[in-house]
């Protein structure tokens, strides 16, 4: 075994456990946290994979924005303290049955595949994915990248609409759903 | 002629008669449209006579084909032949008189509204759905028009019904959707395996008819086709939406629906079902007459039971429509022309019927024989007719009645097999039990003492109201005293049918 | 390459996204359940360079759809938290079982 | 004159009558309505007088045989080519005879009706539905094709509903009149099946040609129905049969005779003409035109002879006990009509053994005479006093003398004394069934002797008896109610001697009727004895009847009941048609037709019910059921459904 | 050069102008007529449908990226129609609303995404177009912003969406790997239908099932329209699904063309039981919006029947319905719209005796509902008729008569479906109601949408132009 391998497995331990533990811990908080750390666990992944850009996009945007807004907003919402509360029995076996019935059938299904690897050289450096950010034309991600702008633009102005806290703030009504009948 | 004004008249009259203020010029509207429906259908008949005394032979006359939908083949096609041509008589004389009831208009919705314009202009377009499937060539056209006639029956009855008229309303109108929904898979089933020669498909009944449609294929879709047509036709065990939803409609619609809307089913199952899918006829038909002669017993012995008057005439109708039914069933040229006689004396009795039965509601307030009684005496006139109606419905010879059931039975008599003569004899018994129930309600409610003193003070008919029931009258007459002109008439059409019925290799 | 066969990767990424999906399940919180699809994307993602990097290595596409799927996730995730303090505006709760008005 | 040139006026007559009465009568001729229908019936008389002399004497022989003649023919509804329903006249001896018994009598029904109908409120309806009768039953006797019989044998049924039910808010003539209208459609159903079976086997409705087919031996339609059977039974015996009991229905011949009695609650003079001398014989008649084919058939004409005479019996029975004098009546009537039915089937076609046939034609002819006036003088007496019952009566001679005459001539006649008419032809019937059985020859000796003896104590009961006073000015009606009884009794009396063998026989060939002096010794000593008895019983008032009453106990009570015939018919048509098959279908419909349409839409609902928890408002049920969704589908589509 | 990016990209240009016009307004001056500025903004969008019509080309930019046809622009510009009506429709609320330039923003923000979406030929350009779509829309559905149970349709939407597009994405993944290319030719060359490529494909459709609302991919649908406004919630029933579907015929069409059998049975199951789901579900429906998210579930089922007829008539009766389902959909949703914007109720209940009060509303209501359950003279008779053909059309491989069996269950379905309608028509003109809905003002705008809707509904059945065109384009 190969110190890569290792490393490799370390890594995937890593993100496994800390993701695992993100999704299982009572405190929102520390659940926070392990997904930080899960989510560095997968930029790591993308170091030992060599995609070095994507490793630093990750850490910058999930890292340093998504986790950080997620801390927030746990502020803002509840004490971090505070177990949460759990899912009911009956919801949390279901969970797990179909969970692990579809990662069995998923993953057998991926592991009978046979993925042929290709031999060619992989080359992801910043400036041969900057370049085709840019360009319009054939293996240019132009288009995309407008798009995805404008998308930001219109997450921005959903945010602001909604986030804003009205000025005159009205009495909470009450529910309004009428109750089917039949 | 062009046949498109069939359409094109009613069509603009009610929606002339949207544009209407007021009752008065509301009903003004809808009578000259119908009168002059009337009127064409009349022109349409001398026509279709003289095209045919000037020895045009073809199978339909007046044809109108244009591609409509052309990428799927549908066509708008129209023509007509002997039986459509009583049909739409008959669809006249009903939308006419079914105008002269409402005269007065006096059933008022729950809301206590009058709401007259919406009640003509749902009515008259009820009449667009008739005429157009009844000149309809393309099983398209033929499906559109069957389903435009449903819900203006569903309005007509859910709004100025009586008793439980969204119950019913709600059953007629799903019952005829399922039933039309089966004639779509059947005329989807067909139209996948037609060819026309060159790879592509038709609606085109005409073409259709000259293609050997596979035998398996037939056997598959035409129960659909037969069912489906069936309900409309109160095919046993299909036919119950029939006594709620006439008791719950009022008058107008009553006689439409009894009048009209039951007949879609039989032509529908003569012309799609049979026409097209003759080896499946044959193949089925020992199931259609078991069928058939059940829905003859069956409803007239439920009939007999029945002591609300528009229960006795829309029970006694699923029994009258099994006639129309076995007539098909049987599958022999007489047994048709007396299936078709059927429909247009069935449709012309009992939409008298109804009709009587409506002035007597308005009148008295109830249809419980029970609650009625010696009405001769004070409205000799309604009295009279409904006597009339009754003995046209019980068979008597004189009324148009006698001739279609004479003619169905005789065509029985065509199919050498015994089995055909046990059902024919089997659906004769239901004459006495019509005569027993007919009977029984005319003497009930009709004659014998008046039951009720303030009935003394009731009023007769009308003008309106004479002049639609003896419009009414007269057509039943006409067909009854000299029947032959109808017999001409529907003859060759359902040569037609037969003709292609023949050529079936029989299969057992 | 590495060493590593691809389909040990592989089983990270699906492990990591079912872990995602059971999260997605159980937690009654609103905001770890945001979370538990961060981690679902991941999961993506590393499908996306793996198979960019081992099996077709001559165009970027995979590398880019995970550029995209990255800033979608923080779009999403913006909105998403909008939505949610808006909610618990609402309804002074961030459990998504308090949130239960409109069913059946 | 040629026939067709206004032959069809017999009849077109009394439809115009009809139209334009029923139309119009009410409006324009509320007064003159009467007169209008006797006019117009008074043409259609002389027409068929006249029809009558041409065919008889001048050229309705051919080589010494009566031939039919069909002047008038046209289709009316084509069926196949073959088989159509064609609306003709046939003349032949039995029609041209019933044409004129059918105009006379009603000519002489509608002349009484003037007087005994005035005043009714529905006088033009009353005409006009004569009018209709008298077209029908013309119709009927004139018809030229089976169908064409079965028509206007409706149509005879209609009319006689109406005129039953004329007073329609008595609810007993409402009840009665649709009681004769269903059980005679009964009757008429199978009259219909039985049409269809001839027609079929026969491959017509024309009444010539279908007689030669089912006659000749030789022909193929023969040969397939005397060959082919059902149940083991031959078909032609299937069809005859059916047909009979068509007659039977008609023709009120026991058991369907029950309507008969019940029928006159309509105005007397309606029972006149149709309950006494034209439609209730029709039956007779339809045996009689088809009788070349049911002569061929032992086994339906040994039905008819005992349907004959078994009604014959019964009825007479039953009516020395009836004390409603119409009733009496009509089943004197039933009886009578027995002994035509009877005698027909105890003929056979051709030379001496016809003599059944041209007896049993004869007393139709002589029947339709005495009866009429029977029921006219019952109507004359029932406009007196107002009531039916015989108790109400007595003593009437000294205020209706000429009714008193008239109802004595008839009642004579019927009797069969000599020299009235009823002698005459009740002496060929006697003799027709002596010569072929025995056994029925006694039962008719038998209801001889006690029909004499019911008709004297009506007679007697009614004219005499107990003394009853009336006011003053009693008296027995206009003349127009007086003439018809004149005339009738005036037939009555010569009627009889007529040669009708001349006339009439089974094979159109001239037939001798034989007249056995020695033979006629026992009939009148019966006739005699009835009188006798009847004259000691209710001559004067006295107990005697109710001693003999008494005497005969449960007979007695049993006939009085009329054999509790009805109470029979009320249990199967009450318990079993109403409650065995009626109310379960309606039952059936209500609850498994209806309710399995009604079951599938609550089905619906529910359904929409239980699955209303998939919709539970918790995003991460959706997200479940959203990823189960998957997984589900991919096995399906992977491993299952490729 | 320019001028061909400017016409291929001509309906995305315009929408995105449209929106930084107002987004520039927006940062202009702070106070202004809100009417005139909905006039204003119902005008710009009328100018976008009408230049729907012209300058149309047909070609590919951004390196296969983007691809654009006739085709492709009469379906964008039958969007651009849906919005437009939306727009005026929604005139009543917006009229009080704080943020009517956000609003619009946001949604031409996603009209845009769905236009990227089906000139996509590319599944990154896909999933952003899709993406674009719905992301912004969930912040639409909490623009009743003191709603309890806006906040509560939104956090639904928003949190069922990015769990779908998790899914989804995970099947494109699986995708990618397997055939190494994003692009829509080169992958349908590529697919093999291997069981890996089959469940990528089905996580893949079930990311399209999400947003058109198949069944058991909908459970969100009632909720979210529910809860959200009125305007957004046609705007997700109508614009959004017609959108999805537009994409989903070509990408099956021309995407998994390989594995057709496979989309042919999932598609079988899907839309039986989402007719049926959909059914049962709408039966018993009280709130006015829910039922009509229920029935637009059963609507999908049906269209689903079209898609599954895998040939020219297929994809033109899905596209030719969809212009239906917008007219009729958005009359019902219009006059839905308007009550509740004026009145507030929002109930079955409270339609009862509505005709008494409001003719013209209930005519129109009832001509939409009729549309939607199939009924003749309405477009919406023609427009099923020709789903089921085309699903009756389609030959069958196996023994089975499957594509009969399919046409027969979704025909038995329309009567199910036809029940519910007809209780709201019941509810209109039969039922009794001592308190009906007073007379309901309506303006300029809702009328107008209500005239383009009826119109619409009338006579796209009747002409059979309307086909032929679609039919042509897409031969």
């Amino acid at each position: 075994m190969t110190a890569s391998q290792i490393i490799f497995y370390f890594i995937a331990a890593f993100i496994l456990g800390c993701g695992l533990l993100a999704m299982t811990t009572r405190k929102i908080f520390r659940s926070a946290v392990w997904l930080l750390f899960s989510l560095i666990g997968v930029s790591a992944l993308y170091f030992w994979l060599q995609v070095e850009f994507l490793a630093a996009v990750q850490i910058v945007v999930y890292v340093g924005g998504i986790v950080v807004l997620i801390i927030f907003s746990v502020f803002l919402t509840q004490q971090s303290g505070k177990e949460m509360p759990k899912a009911p029995l009956t919801r949390t076996i279901s969970s797990i049955l179909a969970v692990l019935f579809g990662f069995a059938f998923t993953y057998s299904l991926i592991y009978k595949t046979n993925f042929q690897t290709a031999n060619a050289n992989f080359d992801a450096d910043v400036s041969r994915i900057g370049t085709q950010m840019l360009n319009t034309g054939d293996q240019g991600f132009a288009l995309p990248f407008e798009v995805v702008s404008i998308l930001l633009l219109a997450a921005m102005i959903g945010c602001i609409v909604i986030a804003m806290k009205s000025s005159s703030h009205l009495p909470k009504e009450k529910s309004t759903v009428s109750k089917p009948e039949l | 002629m062009n046949l498109n004004l069939i359409i094109i008249i009613p069509l603009l009259t009610s929606i002339a008669v949207l544009f209407c203020k007021g009752l008065k010029q509301v009903r003004m509207i809808s009578l000259i449209g119908a009168a002059i429906q009337l009127i064409l259908s009349f022109v349409l008949l001398y026509a279709y006579w003289q095209e045919r005394a000037a020895g045009n032979t073809s199978t339909f006359i007046f044809e109108y084909n244009v591609a409509w939908y052309a990428p799927l083949h549908i066509n708008y096609h129209i023509g007509i032949d002997g039986i459509s041509m009583a049909m739409i008589l008959l669809t006249s004389f009903i939308v006419l008189t079914g105008v002269l009831v409402s005269w007065k208009m006096p059933a008022r919705t729950s809301g206590g509204e009058m709401l007259s314009k919406e009640f003509f202009f749902l009515l008259l377009f009820l009449g667009v759905g008739a005429y157009g499937f009844f000149i309809s060539l393309d099983l398209f056209t033929l499906f559109f028009f069957l389903e435009l006639a449903v819900i203006p029956k569903f309005l007509l009855i859910g709004i100025w019904g009586s008793g439980k008229k969204e119950y019913s309303a709600m059953k007629l109108a799903l019952m005829l959707m399922g039933g039309s929904a089966l004639v779509f898979v059947g005329l989807a089933g067909l139209f996948f395996n037609t060819n026309t020669g060159d790879g592509t498909h038709t609606f085109d009944i005409l073409q259709i008819a000259q293609m050997h449609i596979p035998v398996e294929v037939q056997k598959l879709f035409f129960p659909f086709a037969f069912i489906g047509f069936g309900v409309f036709g109160a095919l046993f065990p299909f036919h119950t939406w029939v006594p709620d939803g006439h008791s719950s409609a009022p008058t107008a619609a009553s006689m439409f629906l009894a009048g009209i809307s039951m007949k879609l089913g039989g032509y529908g199952c003569l012309r799609v079902a049979t026409f097209l899918m003759p080896d499946a006829a044959h193949y089925y038909s020992w199931i259609i007459i078991v069928v058939s002669c059940i829905a003859i017993l069956y409803g007239a012995f439920a009939t007999m039971m029945q002591t609300d008057l528009k229960y006795i005439n829309a029970y006694s109708s699923v029994s009258h429509c099994g006639f129309v039914l076995l007539g098909i069933g049987i599958l022999t040229q007489t047994a048709l022309v007396g299936a078709v006689m059927q429909m247009v004396s069935h449709g012309l009795m009992t939409a008298l019927f109804f009709a009587c039965i409506g002035m007597i509601y308005d009148r008295t307030h109830t249809r419980q024989m029970s609650e009625l009684g010696g009405l001769l005496k004070v409205m000799p006139f309604i009295s009279t007719t409904f006597v009339i109606a009754g003995l046209c419905s019980l068979g008597l010879p004189g009324f148009s009645g006698f001739v279609a059931e004479v003619t169905v039975f005789m065509g029985s008599w065509e199919q050498t097999d015994v089995f055909y003569k046990i059902a024919t004899i089997v659906a004769c018994a239901s004459i006495v039990v019509t005569a027993v129930y007919i009977l029984r309600t005319i003497g009930k409610a009709i004659l014998g003492p008046l039951e009720k003193n303030q009935y003394s003070l009731l009023k007769d008919a009308g003008w309106h109201e004479k002049w639609a029931a003896s419009l009414l009258i007269i057509g039943i007459v006409a067909i009854g005293v000299v029947p032959f002109w109808l017999n001409h008439l529907i003859g060759p059409g359902a040569e037609t049918i037969m003709s292609n019925i023949k050529n079936v290799t029989i299969i057992k | 390459m590495n060493g590593i066969p691809i389909s040990h990767i592989l089983f990270v990424s699906t492990a990591l996204f079912f872990i995602g999906i059971y999260g997605m399940f159980t937690r009654r919180n609103l905001i770890t359940m945001l979370m538990a699809i961060e981690l679902m994307l991941n999961s993506v993602n590393i499908n996306f360079v793996v198979f960019n990097k081992y099996l077709w290595p001559g165009k970027l596409d995979g590398v880019f759809f995970t550029i995209f799927i990255i800033t979608i996730a923080a779009a999403e995730a913006a909105v998403a938290i909008a939505i949610i303090i808006n909610l618990y505006r609402n309804h002074q709760s961030i459990d998504v079982e308090d949130a239960v008005e409109l069913k059946h | 004159m040629n026939y067709s040139e206004y032959i069809s006026l017999i009849l077109l007559l009394p439809l115009a009558g009809f139209v334009l009465l029923g139309l119009f009568g009410k409006k324009l001729f509320k007064q003159s309505s009467g007169m209008i229908g006797v006019l117009v019936l008074l043409i259609s008389t002389v027409l068929s007088l006249y029809t009558a002399y041409q065919y008889f004497f001048v050229n309705g022989k051919l080589n010494d045989v009566y031939q039919t003649i069909i002047p008038v023919k046209y289709t009316w509804l084509q069926f196949a080519s073959g088989t159509s329903i064609d609306m003709g006249i046939t003349l032949d001896p039995i029609a041209v005879m019933m044409l004129v018994v059918v105009t006379f009598v009603s000519l002489m029904v509608h002349i009484f009706s003037l007087g005994y109908m005035k005043g009714e409120k529905r006088f033009s309806t009353y005409y006009s539905f004569l009018s209709l009768f008298t077209f029908s039953m013309l119709g009927l006797v004139v018809a030229s094709n089976i169908f064409q019989i079965y028509i206007f044998w409706e149509l005879v049924g209609i009319s006689s509903y109406l005129l039953i039910g004329f007073y329609f808010d008595r609810p007993s003539a409402v009840a009665a009149s649709k009681k004769a209208f269903i059980i005679t459609r009964f009757a008429d159903l199978c009259f219909l099946i039985g049409i269809l079976i001839l027609a079929f086997e026969g491959g017509t409705l024309d009444f010539n040609t279908l007689i030669h087919r089912l006659t000749d031996t030789q022909s193929s339609q023969y040969i397939s129905i005397t060959t082919a059977s059902f149940l083991g039974v031959s078909v032609l015996t299937w069809a005859l049969t059916l047909v009979f009991i068509g007659g039977a229905g008609k023709s009120a011949m026991f058991p369907l005779h029950v309507w008969l009695p019940d029928a006159m609650e309509g105005p007397t003079p309606v029972s006149a003409l149709i309950h006494a001398a034209t439609m209730v014989v029709a039956g007779v008649y339809l045996v009689a035109r088809l009788f070349p084919v049911f002569s061929i058939n032992e086994a339906s004409l040994y039905i008819v002879t005992w349907i004959g005479a078994i009604s014959a019996i019964l009825a007479a029975i039953v009516a020395c006990t009836q004390t409603d004098i119409k009733r009496v009546l009509a089943y004197s009537t039933m009886s009578q009509i027995g002994y035509m039915m009877f005698a027909l089937g105890v003929a056979h076609l051709g030379g001496e053994s016809g003599l059944g046939y041209t007896a049993s034609m004869f007393h139709l002819f002589t029947h339709a005479f005495f009866k009429s006036l029977l029921f006219l003088c019952a109507g004359a007496v029932i406009h007196l006093i107002h009531s039916n019952e015989m108790n109400d009566m007595g003593g009437l001679r000294k205020y209706m003398p000429v009714t008193h005459i008239t109802f004595l001539v008839a009642c004579l006649a019927i009797a069969g004394v000599p020299p009235l008419s009823g002698f005459f032809s009740k002496e060929e019937v006697l003799l027709a069934a002596f010569h072929s059985n025995k056994l029925i020859y006694g039962i008719a000796l038998f209801t001889s002797g006690l029909t004499a003896f019911y008709m004297f104590r009506l007679y007697f009961s009614i004219f005499w008896n107990k003394s009853k006073s009336l006011d003053t000015h009693a008296h027995e009606g206009t003349f127009s109610m007086k003439l018809p009884l004149i005339v009738l009794s005036i037939c009555t009396l010569l009627a009889g001697f007529i040669p009708f063998g001349n006339f009439i026989s089974s094979d159109g060939k001239n037939l001798e009727l034989p007249f056995l002096l020695n033979f006629s010794i026992a009939p009148v000593l019966f006739a005699l004895t009835g009188i006798v008895v009847a004259m000691r019983m209710y001559k004067k008032e006295n107990n005697l009847p109710h001693r003999v009453a008494a005497s005969l106990g449960g007979l007695y009570k049993a006939a009085y009941r009329k054999f509790y015939i009805d109470e029979i018919y009320l249990f199967i048509t009450k318990k079993i048609i109403f409650n065995l098959i009626g109310r379960p279908a309606a039952w059936i419909d209500k609850n498994i037709v209806d309710g399995t349409m009604n079951g599938i839409a609550y089905g619906t609902g529910k359904v929409s019910h239980w699955i209303k928890g998939i919709q539970s408002g918790k995003v991460q049920g959706y997200a479940l059921y959203f990823f189960s969704g998957i997984i589900v589908l991919a096995i399906l589509v992977i491993y299952f459904w490729k | 050069m320019w001028s061909d990016y400017l016409q291929l990209i001509k309906a995305e240009g315009l929408v995105a102008i449209i929106m930084f016009i107002l987004l520039f307004l927006k940062l202009g001056k702070k106070e202004r007529n809100t009417e005139s500025l909905l006039h204003f903004i119902n005008v710009l969008l009328v100018i976008n449908f009408i230049s729907g019509f012209f300058f149309n080309a047909e070609g590919t930019l951004f390196g296969d990226m983007f691809q654009t046809n006739s085709l492709l622009s009469l379906e964008k510009n039958i969007l651009n129609l849906g919005t437009l009506i939306i727009s005026l429709q929604s005139f009543q609320w917006l009229k009080g609303h704080k943020h009517i330039l956000e609003f619009y923003m946001l949604l031409l923000s996603t009209l845009l995404g769905m236009f990227f979406m089906i000139s996509s030929n590319n599944l990154l350009m896909f999933y952003l177009g899709l993406e674009l779509s719905t992301i912004p829309l969930a912040a639409l559905a909490n623009f009743d912003l003191e709603k309890r149970t806006s906040s509560e349709a939104a956090m639904k939407l928003i949190l069922s969406s990015a769990f779908s597009s998790g899914l989804l994405l995970f099947g494109i993944s699986m995708l990618y790997g397997a055939t190494g290319t994003l692009n829509y030719q080169e992958l349908s060359q590529q697919l093999t239908g291997t069981p890996l490529q089959i469940l990528s494909f089905v996580m893949f459709a079930a990311g399209f099932g999400f947003k058109f609302s198949a069944v058991p991919f909908h459970l969100w649908t009632a909720d979210v329209y529910e809860g959200s406004p009125v305007a957004v919630t046609s705007y997700l029933s109508v614009i959004s699904k017609g959108a999805i579907l537009f994409v989903f015929v070509s990408v099956l069409y021309r995407v998994f063309q390989n594995i057709s059998v496979v989309w042919y049975n999932l598609l079988f199951i899907l839309s039986v039981l989402t007719m049926f789901i959909g059914n049962l579900f709408a039966l018993r429906q009280q709130n006015m919006k829910r039922f009509l998210a229920f029935s637009s579930v059963a609507q999908v089922g049906f269209i689903l029947i079209g898609i599954t007829g895998q040939s020219a008539a297929g994809s033109a009766s899905v596209i030719y319905f969809i212009l239906i389902y917008i007219f009729s959909n958005l009359g019902a949703f219009g006059v839905v719209s308007l009550v509740s914007a004026v009145t507030g109720k929002e109930t079955v209940n409270d339609y009862k005796g509505f005709y008494k009060n409001n003719r013209m509303l209930s005519w129109v209501l009832a001509i939409s509902l009729f549309s939607l359950a199939g009924i003749p003279p309405t477009a919406g008779f023609f427009g099923k008729f020709f789903l089921l053909l085309a699903g009756a059309g389609k030959t069958s491989s196996s023994g089975w008569q499957l594509n009969y069996i399919l046409i027969t269950i979704a025909a038995l379905n329309m009567v199910i479906s036809l029940y519910y309608y007809l209780r709201i028509i019941k509810a209109i003109f039969m039922d009794k109601n001592d308190n009906p809905v007073e007379k309901v003002k309506s303006t300029f705008s809702p009328n107008l949408s209500f005239i383009i809707c009826v119109a619409g509904i009338l006579v796209t059945g009747f002409a059979s132009s309307a086909y032929d065109y679609i039919f042509s384009l897409v031969k």
